[in-house]
């Protein structure tokens, strides 16, 4: 369940699990049925192509409504909302968002029913720094 | 065709008369443990001993050392034995060690010519650069490959 | 034709590339496997043992000279209880790393943090791998794992006296689990941590043998040498190829966005081509920069009526009106290059579906992911192979432009492995530079000469705004105001500002980043202050320490290693400074003395470090004795300038930098490990060096250096 | 050069699944970044982007400034009959992009 996906703890997953609550209005979200593809190293996150598929027959009965893609780490926790419509025969789709840092990525989908699956992939952006921090 | 003697061997290199040593050592002749660090011999990372002399080999036309004997670094010992390798190993000298071989050069160079230099001759004979900054090390290790040889 | 003298086969080069372990037997193949090859066993990520006892430790980070392969496995032996003369070290695949879900955890090797960062997991590896190897043993013989006991290599069974070889069990203890909770030793009972064993990779430096980026030979490889835009942020307009296609060797000229290459059979005849190719670029607007202008730029930081505060202690407007003595100082330090020996350089070989990279990198995953996104393909069909670098000092870490040229040749020419080397020229113009700063600072002092109130307004040029800007808040890069915001020193009233000034001139992380620069500004103004009092800079800074016991304690010892307070020779001055950083405390006393008012002859430098704990005392030494030539040459000499928005400097002849002349007789390293804690030892000791050697310089002249480098001060060097 | 790209098959036979790219030049400021004197750069994003086909909405986003530079969509559709496939990026500035693509099925 979501809580325990989204850690272990960073500096914003309050944020995210807010963002999580407003978006699913506090509904159970399954692990699994979702596939996200990122790359697992970023050089810098200016640039990160990101596909999403869901597990899904796509019809009437039973399709993805919205695919949403979250952030742990990015100042905007909801990083792109794609809306499908009911004919969109299959449940698969690719944008390239931005990563500000090494962190958590969350594929949510929701489906035809109302309810919630997710995937998350961890993501290592390498911009390294060589500062005392 | 241009005809040397590179480590013990007798090499003949096709190549254009002006193109420096170090490039015919390593782009023609394969031996990359001599390094191009400035290509104007600024910084020694290129020094080949000619006629056991050290040489900044990056401003070198190869015709001008045709017929003469060229050891590298590949060729200082046949095992890393040269008192200045042993007190290399050591000292614990070399740190990236890009400038090493030709740092190492320069000192056989200087032994060779110096058996027993003081600080002073090897401030002034090895004027390699080392970014990494062995020089303090270098120093000390020069001496020790004074009294090993 | 000419005949090569050694032409190593690409087979020969991987494996003689891979290992750096000495003797590795070197036909054992990278073993991903549990059970792999030559009956090797992997027990954990990190350690591999062979069948006759040698136990290969995995490196994450890159041996840039700073002795990674040694200190880092050292830290696994420590735990694992084995023989250390049968410890090879070798770099954990980037390739296996992707595809094992980064096990290695971070490759990065900058900020002092190869040994801060990693040393609780590869201790932990070490202990978990000798816990399988016990329970192997005992579970051979049918007695409980508690009987026995682990020494050299050897698992014993004190009861029944028998005794087995880790190389005789490995192969059980890998089918094991790996134990999470293991509980590693008190430092008191350490005994490989804390000695200096002859470090892995120097005897191959010594002979040739070691292969650096630059030495990459494959078969039927070509060789290119790179132009960039010489006005940074503009574009390639025109290359007219055919004045150079002619030439001998010359196979292709490569039209980048910004660059353009010629690729040959041999690098000179590249470069050759290269110099002789006409080229076109669009400047990008920047063609007017100059030193000059960034400078006035800067001064716009230093003048603005309001920028962000950084740190705010007291009231310092209300304490400077009531102080007994005000002191305004206004320092500058200017763009450095890294100009590591090597000249950036990468390797690519690109065929339909995969690319192989040979590089010398700080960063084995920005490579990968440099190569990946470059090439456009996936991750795990790029394979990196991490080379050991000539000389990194911050500029092979984040930037990868070198990694980039290589792979977008090169996929211009599948199945052809492409060897892209930057001249020296390209590489001083091309930098990723320390960047410039401007700092005013005033100071109060009371009537009884103690420090009331200070003030420093910096106007500076931010790194992290180009590689991490998500951590600049407020207008604040949060390395850049290092050494003020969190400056030791118990001053009552004290607000440092900061005003970013970002110019078109790439910046990077340079050996120590804000401390190499920011210690002279703070530590020499101290120095003023000291002299403003009437007061000695060693007693003065005491009891402003106070509270701070680290600092204090650095400060204390190099003073007493160093003796200050008594009487030096005649016509010799001493500096005395102090730093903390990187998670390392440090204090440095220059001596020297200057003739005829120009010609300084530096006789003696003393460094205290406090890293908490201590892996391998030599390589301290060598780091301490290394910072100590990095912190002269840019006081003495280093300085990048620009002009027409390009830099001026090409070569190590208008860009010089220390040699060993330059360098004192002495050199003292006193370490102070005060336990609890581990830090950083490749940068902290530069901070404090470079303001004590100034300091040392005003002792002797009464010139306070308040601009870098010293070339400047009509000062030459003995 | 036009503002958007779209790559999609003119032709298509009844009852084909195809893939749709769309993409749009736009800078995508995130309002995050700082300037050469460490001042934020306003925001300046799209917003929305809507694709259409035969009159009805198919795919739909609302972005944020977490979409790269340049935003790019890919999805699927099922060609039923001839007809146009648009595409609408807006702005927070109110700039909108327009293209429209024509799918002929049979």
């Amino acid at each position: 369940m979501w809580l325990l996906a989204v850690r272990p703890a960073s500096a914003t997953p309050e944020s995210l699990a807010e963002t999580l609550r407003a978006v699913t209005g506090g509904r159970p979200v399954t692990e699994g049925g979702v596939t996200l593809e990122l790359p697992r190293i970023a050089d810098n996150g200016n640039v990160v192509p990101a596909t999403v598929k869901v597990a899904s027959a796509q019809t009437p009965e039973d399709h993805v409504r919205v695919i949403r893609i979250l952030s742990e780490q990015n100042p905007v926790p909801l990083v792109v909302e794609m809306f499908l419509g009911p004919d969109v025969p299959k449940a698969e789709v690719a944008t390239r968002i931005r990563l500000a840092k090494t962190q958590r990525v969350i594929a949510l989908a929701e489906m035809q029913d109302g309810s919630f699956r997710s995937a998350t992939m961890q993501v290592e952006v390498t911009i390294s720094a060589c500062g005392d921090d | 065709m241009i005809e040397l003697k590179v480590n013990g061997r007798a090499v003949r290199v096709d190549t254009e008369p002006d193109m420096p040593l170090l490039w015919v050592l390593r782009d023609e002749l394969g031996l990359t443990g001599t390094k191009y660090g400035c290509g104007v011999a600024a910084c020694g990372a290129c020094t080949v001993h000619i006629d056991g002399a050290p040489v900044r080999s990056c401003v070198m036309p190869v015709s001008a050392v045709a017929g003469q004997s060229v050891t590298t670094i590949e060729g200082l010992s046949p095992d890393g034995s040269h008192p200045v390798q042993r007190a290399w190993v050591e000292h614990q000298v070399p740190q990236c060690g890009y400038c090493q071989s030709g740092m190492i050069m320069a000192a056989a160079a200087l032994l060779k010519d110096k058996p027993a230099p003081t600080v002073q001759d090897i401030d002034t004979s090895i004027t390699n650069i080392c970014r990494c900054g062995t020089y303090v090390r270098v120093r000390e290790a020069i001496q020790a490959a004074a009294k090993l040889a | 034709m000419t005949e090569p003298l050694a032409q190593p086969s690409r087979r020969d080069f991987l494996v003689r590339s891979a290992a750096v372990g000495g003797g590795l037997a070197l036909g054992v193949p990278f073993v991903i496997d549990t059970q792999a090859a030559g009956g090797a066993s992997e027990l954990t990520h990190w350690i591999v043992i062979q069948p006759d006892n040698t136990v290969v430790i995995r490196i994450a980070r890159s041996e840039l000279g700073q002795g990674s392969f040694t200190g880092l496995a050292q830290l696994v032996a420590e735990e694992l209880e084995c023989d250390w003369s049968d410890v090879r070290a070798e770099y954990a695949d980037v390739n296996a790393h992707v595809k094992r879900n980064r096990v290695w955890g971070a490759m990065s090797t900058g900020g002092s943090r190869s040994i801060r960062e990693s040393q609780e997991y590869l201790r932990q590896a070490g202990a978990a791998a000798r816990q399988m190897l016990v329970t192997a043993a005992a579970r051979k013989w049918g007695v409980p794992p508690e009987e026995c006991t682990v020494a050299l290599g050897m698992i014993a069974h004190t009861p029944t006296g028998r005794t087995t070889r880790f190389g005789d069990v490995a192969a059980d203890a890998a089918k094991l689990d790996v134990p999470k909770d293991v509980k590693l030793k008190d430092p008191s009972q350490w005994r490989v941590i804390g000695t200096s064993p002859k470090r892995f990779d120097i005897p191959d430096k010594t002979t040739g043998k070691q292969i650096y980026a630059a030495d990459v030979r494959l078969p039927g490889m070509l060789h290119a040498s790179v132009a960039q835009c010489p006005v940074f942020g503009g574009k390639l307009k025109s290359a007219d190829e055919s004045k150079v296609l002619g030439m001998r060797g010359v196979k292709k000229v490569f039209r980048g966005d910004d660059y353009v290459a010629v690729v040959a059979d041999n690098w000179w005849r590249a470069h050759q081509a290269l110099k002789a190719l006409p080229v076109e670029w669009d400047d990008g607007g920047n063609g007017k920069v100059s030193s000059e202008s960034i400078k006035a730029f800067l001064r716009t930081g230093i003048d603005a009526p309001e920028v962000p505060v950084a740190r705010k202690d007291g009231d310092f407007a209300s304490a400077i009106a009531s102080a007994a003595k005000v002191l305004d100082s206004e320092y500058y330090a200017p763009y450095l290059n890294h100009a590591t020996m090597e000249p950036q350089t990468a390797t690519a070989l690109y065929t339909d579906d995969s690319l192989e990279v040979w590089c010398g990198t700080q960063n084995g995953e920005a490579t990968i992911a440099t190569a990946s996104e470059t090439s456009g393909i996936p991750l795990d069909k790029v394979t990196v192979h991490k080379m050991h670098a000539g000389g990194g000092f911050g500029r092979r870490g984040p930037h990868q432009e070198y990694t980039k040229h290589a792979v977008q040749i090169a996929m211009s020419l599948p199945g052809t492995p492409v060897r892209v080397q930057w001249s020296r020229e390209e590489d001083m113009q091309q930098g990723r530079y320390r960047p410039v700063a401007l700092v005013r600072q005033r100071a109060g002092l009371d009537r009884d000469g103690n420090w009331l109130a200070w003030h420093a307004r910096q106007a500076d040029q931010s790194i992290f705004i180009t590689v991490r800007p998500g951590d600049v808040k407020n207008g604040i890069d949060p390395v850049g105001v290092r050494v003020f915001n969190d400056s030791p020193y118990a001053v009552p009233h004290f607000t440092n500002e900061y005003a970013m000034r970002n110019t078109h001139v790439p910046p990077g992380f340079w050996r120590a980043v804000a401390h190499t620069h920011n210690p002279v500004f703070r530590e020499c103004f101290i120095d003023e202050l000291c002299v403003a009092a009437g007061k000695d800079p060693y007693q003065f800074r005491r009891p402003l320490l106070a509270k701070k016991t680290k600092d204090l304690g650095v400060l204390d010892a190099v003073a007493k290693v160093a003796g200050w307070g008594q009487p030096l020779p005649k016509g010799v001055f001493r500096g005395i400074a102090l730093s903390d950083s990187y998670g390392s405390y440090t204090a440095a006393v220059v001596e020297l003395s200057v003739k005829d008012g120009t010609v300084i002859d530096v006789h003696r430098v003393v460094v205290a470090i406090d890293p908490g704990h201590i892996v391998h005392p030599d390589a301290v030494k060598a780091q301490i004795e290394s910072g100590v030539v990095w912190a002269l040459s840019m006081v003495m000499y280093e300085e990048i300038t620009i002009k027409d928005g390009r830099v001026e400097q090409t070569n190590f002849t208008d860009y010089p930098v220390a040699r060993l002349a330059d360098i004192p007789q002495k050199v003292e390293s006193v370490l102070v490990p005060s336990g609890g804690f581990w830090g950083g030892v490749g940068e902290p000791p530069i901070a404090a060096v470079t303001p004590a050697l100034c300091n040392a310089i005003f002792a002797a002249t009464g010139k306070r250096i308040r601009s870098l480098p010293l070339k400047h001060h009509g000062f030459s060097f003995a | 050069m036009t503002d958007t790209v779209i790559r999609m098959p003119a032709k298509a036979a009844p009852g084909e699944v195809i893939l749709v790219r769309a993409m749009v030049r736009h800078i995508m400021e995130s309002g995050f970044r700082h300037d050469n004197v460490g001042k934020l750069i306003p925001r300046h994003i799209v917003e929305s982007f809507v694709c259409t086909y035969a009159g009805r909405e198919v795919f739909r986003a609302k972005l944020s400034s977490g979409v790269t530079v340049n935003p790019f969509f890919q999805f699927h559709l099922r060609a039923v009959e001839t007809g146009d496939v648009t595409f609408r990026w807006v702005d927070d500035r109110g700039r909108v992009y327009e293209a429209v693509s024509r799918l002929k099925v049979g």
